[in-house]
């Protein structure tokens, strides 16, 4: 399955790009953080982020469709 | 509103929002500061997901607007890279009567430090420390 | 600072009170409003005895700096005759963390309405009811 | 004994003008502002009202010199 993965912050400066669309047999948030952490040794884990598909917020077992947009968000800091 | 921009806010200060029935008006400016945590701080870069940060902006103008007794209510957010003193973050609540005009103002704040996805990177004057994404805790920054 | 003008405060706004170790700028604008107590009021009068009025606005700004940590705090207070929607006080209050110039700012106007030698006197859209001096009670204009 | 009194407001409308001096064998606030509020049949209490004397607060019994300045001070409304 096709999913599109875009980056910001620190996430995007350890991927060293700001979106991609990767081919993965995971079908979770959550499982697809797993092998994106250990492909590009991402310093935040899991319980650190949220995460938004399509941009708005799900749960990191939300199931996914083919070319969804994932946005795993690093605790924010605006303002 | 809610809006993200990404160059100076400065001119946001001068738009009125002022109508016949408005009695209080108050504003909050959010600026980078030269000092965070004990280092001399030399400029910020700020990064937005700039379509859930619009929506997470607009809920929370929605909350401020069912919570307070309040005519209006706008928030504009700055991005890329600051120099010390920049204007990083405006608000304006209006309202007839003050206190709530001074409780939504202080609300939108902080819920957008909390909830909003945007991120900071501090530069430091001591090369010698790595510029790093820092995360929002309470009081971080101003 | 306090002071009093008989000419528009409007442009104070643009006034900067920034500096480096500044991080929150909070402001409050008091504005003629359209109604009070269920009257439309077309217009209002302020009057001030300077005299007093200048030592006990300057007695507020110094306890707010002796209360809260803040860099700076101003007020400016109008007088004369003014119409709706024109500026009647503005205050700005600066500090490191915004919360300190959130709670200077709304001690400020508290106390200015307490304890300033200052009064207005509204006059009514309704002709047949007499212009009169107001007293200030809480949350009585803005 | 001379003493000058300043009105502002509501008390500056009923007697009718900003300043004047007056001649008064009264030597207290209290009992000069008796004396003017018969004679301008002023709306305002004693007891509404606070009291300066040359540009700073005192008590209604306060003990005035020659050539004072008085104000009375109806409740404020600034803001």
């Amino acid at each position: 399955m096709k999913i599109n993965i875009k980056y910001f912050a620190a996430l995007r400066e350890q991927a060293n790009k700001s979106e991609e669309i990767i081919d993965t047999t995971y079908s979770t948030p959550g499982d697809i953080y797993t092998e994106l952490k250990s492909k590009y040794n991402f310093s935040l884990n899991v319980d650190e982020l949220k995460v938004a598909v399509n941009d708005c917020y799900e749960d990191f077992d939300y199931e996914l469709k083919e070319m969804d947009t994932i946005v795993f968000i690093p605790p924010v800091a605006g303002g | 509103m809610f809006e993200i921009s990404s160059s100076s806010i400065e001119e946001y200060k001068s738009k009125s929002f002022v109508t016949p029935e408005c009695g209080g008006v108050v504003t909050f400016e959010g600026r980078v500061r030269n000092h965070n945590e004990g280092q001399t701080v030399e400029s910020l870069e700020y990064e937005a997901y700039s379509g859930l940060a619009l929506k997470e902006g607009e809920k929370i103008l929605e909350q401020v607007r069912e919570k307070f007794d309040i005519l209006d209510a706008f928030c504009v957010h700055r991005v890329g890279h600051l120099q010390i003193g920049d204007l990083a973050v405006w608000i304006i609540a209006t309202s007839k009567h003050r206190r709530e005009a001074f409780r939504a103002c202080e609300f939108i704040i902080d819920e957008v430090k909390k909830t909003v996805p945007i991120w900071k990177k501090e530069h430091y004057a001591d090369k010698s420390i790595d510029s790093k994404w820092v995360f929002c805790t309470e009081e971080h920054h101003h």
